[in-house]
């Protein structure tokens, strides 16, 4: 099977600068561990795992060290091999306070990954493989951390007929996933497998944007013959790498407001999930580290690393060293990617990317912002890959009419990507807005 | 409902007597300031009349109201006309011309004005704007504009041989484009105004000079009411 | 490391802009109003260029002091009332009295913007609000026209321009009338090239059509205006014009005449515009200048004015908030993809 | 309910509950006869004029009339003092008559009259009434005489008719439109409110 | 008797003499609840119903008095006989559509007396309507006072979300807009001649 070249992709958008060229050649390389690692138990969405290990417990890297606590829950294990100093309550990069396990590596631990049971694709039926995703405490890695096991069964009544594998990573400087098809092409395939038998799915297709032409040829060439599974180039476009995005794109279906990809038929994986799955599944491991670009002005040795669970921003500076006076960091690419105000903040499974900004890159990339009166230039109307109206939305912001934001105007559907700020020659900041005026319409409803 | 029942409730007599002794307290002043008033007023018409007519007709002693029937016909007017014209007298009793009301749309609004005909010149020889709403300093320039008012020393409105309609229907036509006797000579920046003016004449003239050229005679000779003096 | 110990900026996504701004925008219309008011110079001659620098100081005078009886920060670095002062000098006649020039920048930014909350609240136009009250309150003044390309048009004022203050002006004898003028009430077409090249009387900066539509189309391009408008407005006004020609020809101006003539290229191109003022969808848009187009062919054709832009504009101003509320994007995922 | 009469009765209706600029009504007549100031003061008065009657007779029948049928009765009598002012008007001066137009048969639909005769007049002695009305009468004819004199002076070059400025002043002819009513309102109220807002700053200082 | 022609009425008392841009009828109402568009729209529709009611009633009263010779009564019979026939058909209303009740019920009350339904009671009087002259003229008017409500309302939502300094808000700004509106339907002068 050869590459689909298509042109359709999704309508609206922005073309932020892609700044991926100063870390896409560079082949991942293994990150050292932090003297202590700090892995908290709520690195998905949904309920936090409980903790089966105890302060001063000697653990092997690979380990389960939390059990998934019900049906929205995943395993966490432990990034390496050394000792439970303390389990308590730690700064997570949103902000929050979460119960984490502290791990001090030991320094001459052979670091041996502990094999759990494997799960043999030719051999498991589909709720095994499901179960096995859990238990290898798999989430989305483009950043949601959406339990993916969660995902994979079709909801009653319903079918899937197409997987997607999204390779798209349309997040300014972020290159893991671009690296991970390069290097891990096999393991995507064997992923891919497991993942058409959990989903019943007759066949899958693979999305990736115009920018990673080598990645195409790599996986075209190795596709196996028996896999029905095809690569389709997309278009660059942010944010195409949103699922309802590269669903739109890919398919041209759109999944109904504030309704699943099931809905349209669709399931969607991203392409480093999907690589992870094909190579922990066969040996029963779970993640204990994951591919992350570490990039932006600020940073001196730029690159994409295998990171170990845990590690803190701090470390992970401090190895790849730092230029500039640093200014600001966050977590992911800078479109989407949450701002750390504490460098102590553990990297987890969400986290793809830590980006750094210098001062003087920050007034370069944001200009001077005073912040204008809406014009109505209607640029973010048509950035907005939802449709919706954020010029609209960010007047009743202003004016705090957040249910009528959210019952009028679709609020609750955005995903907060960023292109209306983007564009914004007003610098009026709507996301920022948007994310507020969810919290509070979410606080209403739980009131109500 | 809570209304607490502090009020008794009102007895149907009480609410007829109120509603019954308002009412006659009203009709009865409303009555009387009417029959005190009622004199005042006519003379204040009249007299806003004459002052009209004066302007317009100046050879005329008084005037009496007539109005053209459903038949075409010239008839006196009855009281409160809507649209009444009005014939003029000298103190001997000749008819020295009429005073006719006309009314049609303007720029804005309604126009009612009152102009002049004169038998012996089978012409139009002057007009008065009673009502108005024209844009100050714009329409309202018909009332000034000397050239404008000059179509009016004799606006041709003779009839045609049938003796029932207009030989030219009267119009206005550009500033400067006056040639015939039965044209007006309209105002540029007034353009509407003057033309609404234009055909407001038409209209009522087509009208009323083939009643007054048939019937007017007849009145000739008719001397003052008390009241109209 | 002392470098990461100095606190860090926290910032909400995304970390990056296109860099567009909204002074950058209004600078840019005013680069494309100038050659407009170059031509109007050197069409009108000295009057004119006393018309729009009189119209932008006040304009600008007027918000500056406004912000500071307000004790609100001065807005006039962001440009739109510079664009504003501009756009209402080009729609004045150009031997239009100075104060009068002055009263009505005063009353456009006071009452059509301040009035209203200042940048991105004004419901309507404020240079037509300007415009529109100085039509209501001097129509004998705004009615008046000076001819173009006069001999002595560098040198000589007209009388009218230096005007004393709340004084009736004197006019000189020499005036005309403008194209729209002449159609309506002498039946009298200016040919195609007049209007295009701007040789006709009128409003300092309503008669090159050429330059107007040069202006706007680097606005387009630059991205900084949405060409729905306009090609909208100027379409239906097309359409129906060739529409009344067919049903009654000889009665009604030919299409190309339309478009040309008046403030019509001035007005769909930088008024209708407005962003602030106008709907915000692309199908608002569309609709909002088929609105505007249908109104300035009604009072042209059948109303007591020849020129209908202004208060076309003006009247669809008052629309555009239905419109938006009518016409919203269709949101993702509301009506059920392919399958 | 029946203390005497005090001077605010007379007091608040100029300016703390003036009609117009502060409680908003009677805005039809306000703006529609305000183009000069000899017709807002004809205008004024004849409003007063009823007010005061209205409210005399409305207090003086107020046991008299049964609750339910209120509102009839209160039309009633103001309908017949506005026909009253109507006919007498016309018998002063046909000309004020004409430039007042309908305006003077709607003073009967004025809410101000209504609404006085209603919330105080049914409730209070003639005395407190005559006073409640008079101030009331007067801060309306006070607001429709400034608003009156701003139109008529830009408008007319005049003031109550009598010409101001020598020949050559350009009259503003926006002032006589509609539109200039609604402009010259606001600009009053403008006024008002910045006084109020002074006025509200002062008082806690204090 | 005026004989201009029904298209001609209707545009002149819908859009040139706008009962409320030009005549200033009805604005207690149009301030009241031009607020937000969905009262507007109801508010408009009550209005011209209770207008051409009116218009009718007028009509009718007019025939009587002349009949009878007694002008002098004018004003306070068209105020009963209006007030009372809007009661009235409230009542039928309810009775018969509930569904349109709901919809302008709450706002017969408010506008039995008021200024605009009179203003055309007695301006058609004035310009000697015939009867289908007066119900088109009622109509227009009625169209007119929904349009300048509806138009209104747009503008205030629009001002409801705007940074309106304090000083000017509500009432103020209110007439400010109706201002410009009144300016902006200048431009229909002359139609409809």
């Amino acid at each position: 099977m050869t590459a689909v070249l298509t042109r359709s992709t999704f309508r609206h958008g922005v073309h932020p600068p892609e700044q991926k060229d100063e870390t896409s050649h560079l082949a991942i390389r293994r990150f050292p561990f932090a003297p202590v690692l700090v892995v908290p138990l709520n690195q998905h969405l949904g309920k936090p795992a409980v903790s089966t290990v105890r302060e001063g417990e000697e653990v092997v890297r690979g380990q389960t060290i939390g059990k998934p606590d019900g049906f929205m829950s995943v395993a966490m294990h432990a990034p390496a091999s050394g000792l439970v100093r303390r389990i308590t309550l730690a700064p997570s990069a949103g902000g929050s306070m979460v119960e984490s396990v502290f791990i001090e590596p030991h320094p001459a631990a052979s670091q041996e990954v502990d094999d759990g049971e494997p799960c043999d694709v030719e051999t498991a039926s589909s709720e095994e493989i499901v179960a096995a995703i859990q238990q290898a405490g798999i989430v989305g890695l483009g950043g949601a951390a959406f339990p993916t096991h969660v995902k994979l069964r079709p909801p009653e009544g319903k079918e899937f007929d197409t997987l997607l594998i999204n390779g798209v990573e349309c997040e300014p400087y972020l290159t893991t996933d671009h690296r991970v098809m390069l290097e891990q092409t096999a393991d995507i395939f064997m992923g891919v497998r497991y993942l058409l038998k959990a989903t019943g799915a007759p066949k899958a297709i693979i999305a990736v944007e115009a920018n990673k032409r080598d990645a195409v040829q790599k996986l075209e060439r190795a596709l196996p013959e028996d896999l029905p599974l095809e690569v389709a180039v997309c278009p660059v476009k942010y944010p195409q790498g949103a699922e309802k995005m590269v669903i739109k794109a890919l398919l041209g279906r759109e999944v109904p407001s504030g309704g699943l990809p099931a809905d349209v038929g669709t399931i969607c994986i991203n392409v480093a999930t999907t690589a992870e799955i094909g190579r922990l599944l066969p040996h029963g491991r779970g993640i204990q580290e994951r591919v992350i670009t570490i990039g932006g002005p600020a940073i001196r040795h730029k690159g994409n690393y295998r990171i170990p669970i845990g590690t803190t921003v701090r470390f992970a500076l401090e190895t790849t060293g730092v230029t500039g006076d640093l200014s600001r960091v966050f977590l992911g690419g800078p479109m989407m990617g949450p701002a750390v105000s504490n460098l102590d903040v553990p990297i987890t499974k969400g986290t793809s990317g830590i980006t750094a900004f210098t001062t003087n890159e920050i007034s370069k990339a944001t200009g001077h912002r005073e912040i204008y009166p809406c014009i109505r230039c209607a640029r973010c109307v048509e950035a907005c890959p939802l449709y919706l109206n954020p010029s609209h939305l960010g007047l009743l912001a202003k004016n705090e009419q957040y249910p009528e934001m959210a019952e009028d105007f679709n609020l609750m559907d955005c995903f907060e990507c960023g292109a209306c700020s983007y564009v914004c020659p007003s610098h009026i900041p709507l996301v920022q807005y948007f994310r507020l005026a969810k919290k509070m319409v979410r606080k209403l409803e739980a009131t109500a | 409902m809570t209304t607490p029942v502090q009020q008794p409730v009102t007895s149907v007599w009480s609410m007829y007597r109120a509603i019954v002794g308002i009412g006659a307290l009203c009709a009865l002043l409303i009555v009387s300031v009417f029959k005190a008033t009622e004199g005042r007023i006519a003379d204040n018409r009249a007299r806003f009349l004459a002052s009209a007519v004066a302007e317009i007709l100046p050879e005329a002693q008084w005037t009496l109201a007539v109005a053209v029937d459903a038949s075409g016909a010239l008839v006196e007017a009855s009281e409160g006309a809507a649209l009444p014209g009005y014939l003029g007298f000298d103190a001997d009793g000749n008819i020295v011309g009429a005073v006719i009301t006309g009314i049609g749309m303007g720029y804005a609004d309604n126009i009612r004005l009152l102009y002049a005909y004169s038998f012996e010149l089978d012409a139009i020889t002057g007009f008065k704007i009673l009502e108005s709403k024209e844009t100050p300093g714009l329409g309202d320039r018909v009332e000034v504009e000397p050239h404008f008012l000059a179509s009016f020393d004799r606006l041709d409105a003779s009839l045609s041989p049938g003796g029932d309609a207009l030989a030219n229907a009267i119009v206005t036509v550009k500033q400067g484009e006056k040639v015939a006797p039965w044209q007006i000579d309209g105002i540029t920046g007034a353009t509407i105004t003057s033309e609404a003016i234009g055909r407001i004449l038409d209209v009522s003239a087509s009208v009323w000079v083939p009643a007054l050229e048939r019937d007017a005679a007849a009145f000739a000779g008719r001397q003052p009411h008390e009241e109209e003096q | 490391m002392s470098r990461m110990s100095r606190y860090l900026e926290i910032g909400s996504s995304p970390h990056v802009t296109s860099g567009a701004s909204v002074d950058v925008i209004m600078r840019n219309v005013v680069y494309a109003l100038l050659p407009v008011c170059a031509f109007a110079i050197y069409s009108f001659g000295a009057a004119a260029a006393l018309v729009l620098v009189t119209a932008t100081l006040s304009c600008v005078a007027t918000e500056q002091v406004l912000c500071r009886l307000l004790s609100r920060p001065s807005t006039v670095g962001d440009w739109s009332v510079t664009i504003t002062g501009i756009l209402y000098g080009l729609t004045l006649p150009p031997d239009l009295p100075l104060w009068m020039v002055a009263v009505g920048g005063v009353f456009a930014v006071a009452v059509g913007k301040f009035l209203f909350g200042g940048l991105g609240s004004n419901a309507f136009n404020p240079a037509l609000v300007g415009r529109a009250f100085l039509q209501a309150a001097f129509p004998q003044a705004m009615t008046h026209w000076a001819a173009p390309l006069g001999d002595a048009r560098f040198m000589d004022l007209p009388q009218s321009t230096l005007a004393l203050p709340f004084v009736e002006p004197g006019y000189d004898a020499v005036t005309t009338a403008t194209p729209l003028a002449l159609m309506k009430f002498e039946g009298i077409q200016a040919a195609n090239q007049e209007l295009m090249y701007g040789l006709t009387a009128g409003s300092t900066g309503e008669t090159c059509a050429v330059l107007i539509a040069l202006g706007g189309l680097y606005l387009v391009a630059r991205n900084m205006m949405n060409w729905r408008t306009p090609i909208s407005i100027l379409t239906t006004v097309a359409i129906l014009t060739l529409l009344m020609n067919w049903l009654e020809p000889g009665d009604y101006p030919r299409p190309a005449f339309m478009l040309f003539s008046g403030g019509l290229m001035l007005g769909a191109v930088y008024m209708a515009t407005d962003m602030v003022a106008s709907p915000i969808t692309n199908a608002g848009c569309w609709l909002y200048g088929a609105l505007i187009g249908l109104l300035v062919v009604v009072i042209r054709f059948w109303g007591g004015m020849p020129e209908g832009v202004m208060y076309a504009i003006l009247l669809a101003n008052a629309v555009s908030p239905h419109i938006d509320r009518l016409i919203q994007p269709r949101v993702f995922g509301t009506r059920g993809g392919k399958t | 309910m029946n203390q005497p009469p005090t001077t605010d009765e007379f007091v608040k209706g100029l300016w703390r509950d003036n009609p117009v600029f502060v409680q908003v009504l009677g805005m039809c007549p306000a703006l529609a006869v305000s183009n000069t100031a000899i017709n807002a003061l004809a205008m004024g008065l004849a409003t007063s004029f009823v007010l005061l009657m209205s409210g005399i007779s409305v207090s003086l029948l107020r046991r008299f009339i049964p609750r339910e049928a209120r509102i009839v009765c209160y039309i009633c009598i103001i309908a017949s003092f506005v026909t009253v002012v109507d006919y007498a008007i016309a018998a002063i001066s046909l000309e004020l008559y004409r430039s007042l137009g309908a305006f003077i048969a709607l003073i009967v639909v004025n809410c101000l009259i209504l609404g006085r005769a209603e919330a105080f007049a049914s409730k209070n002695t003639v005395g407190r009434s005559v006073l409640d009305a008079l101030g009331m009468g007067v801060g309306f004819t006070v607001a429709l005489l400034s608003i009156g004199i701003v139109r008529e002076i830009l408008g007319s070059n005049s003031l109550f008719g009598i010409a101001l400025f020598p020949d050559g002043f350009q009259t503003w002819t926006v002032m006589v439109l509609p539109s200039g009513g609604f402009f010259a309102m606001a600009l009053w109220l403008l006024v008002v409110n910045r006084i109020k807002e002074r006025q509200a700053l002062k008082e806690p200082a204090q | 008797m005026n004989d201009a022609a029904h298209w001609s009425i209707f545009v002149e008392a819908a859009l040139i003499n706008n009962f409320v841009l030009a005549y200033f009828l009805g604005i207690c109402p149009f301030f009241g609840v031009s607020a937000k568009l969905e009262t507007a729209l109801r508010m408009g529709g009550a209005v011209s119903f209770v207008m051409l009611v009116a218009s009718v009633c007028a009509f009718s009263i007019n025939l009587l008095l002349d009949a009878v010779a007694a002008p002098y009564l004018r004003i306070i019979s068209y105020i009963l006989v209006i007030a009372s026939t809007v009661q009235l058909v409230e009542m039928l209303m309810r009775k018969l559509s509930p569904a349109t009740f709901r919809a302008l019920g709450i706002y017969l009350p408010l506008i039995t007396t008021n200024c605009a339904i009179f203003g055309l009671a007695l301006f058609q009087t004035n310009r000697e309507y015939d009867f289908t002259r007066s119900v088109v003229y009622a109509l227009g008017a009625g169209a007119g006072f929904a349009l300048a409500l509806v138009l209104m309302a747009g503008v205030r939502e629009k001002l409801d979300l705007a940074n309106v300094p304090q000083l000017v808000k509500g009432t103020a700004a209110a007439l400010v807009v109706a201002g410009i509106l009144s300016m902006s339907f200048m431009g229909f002068a002359g139609l409809g001649r």
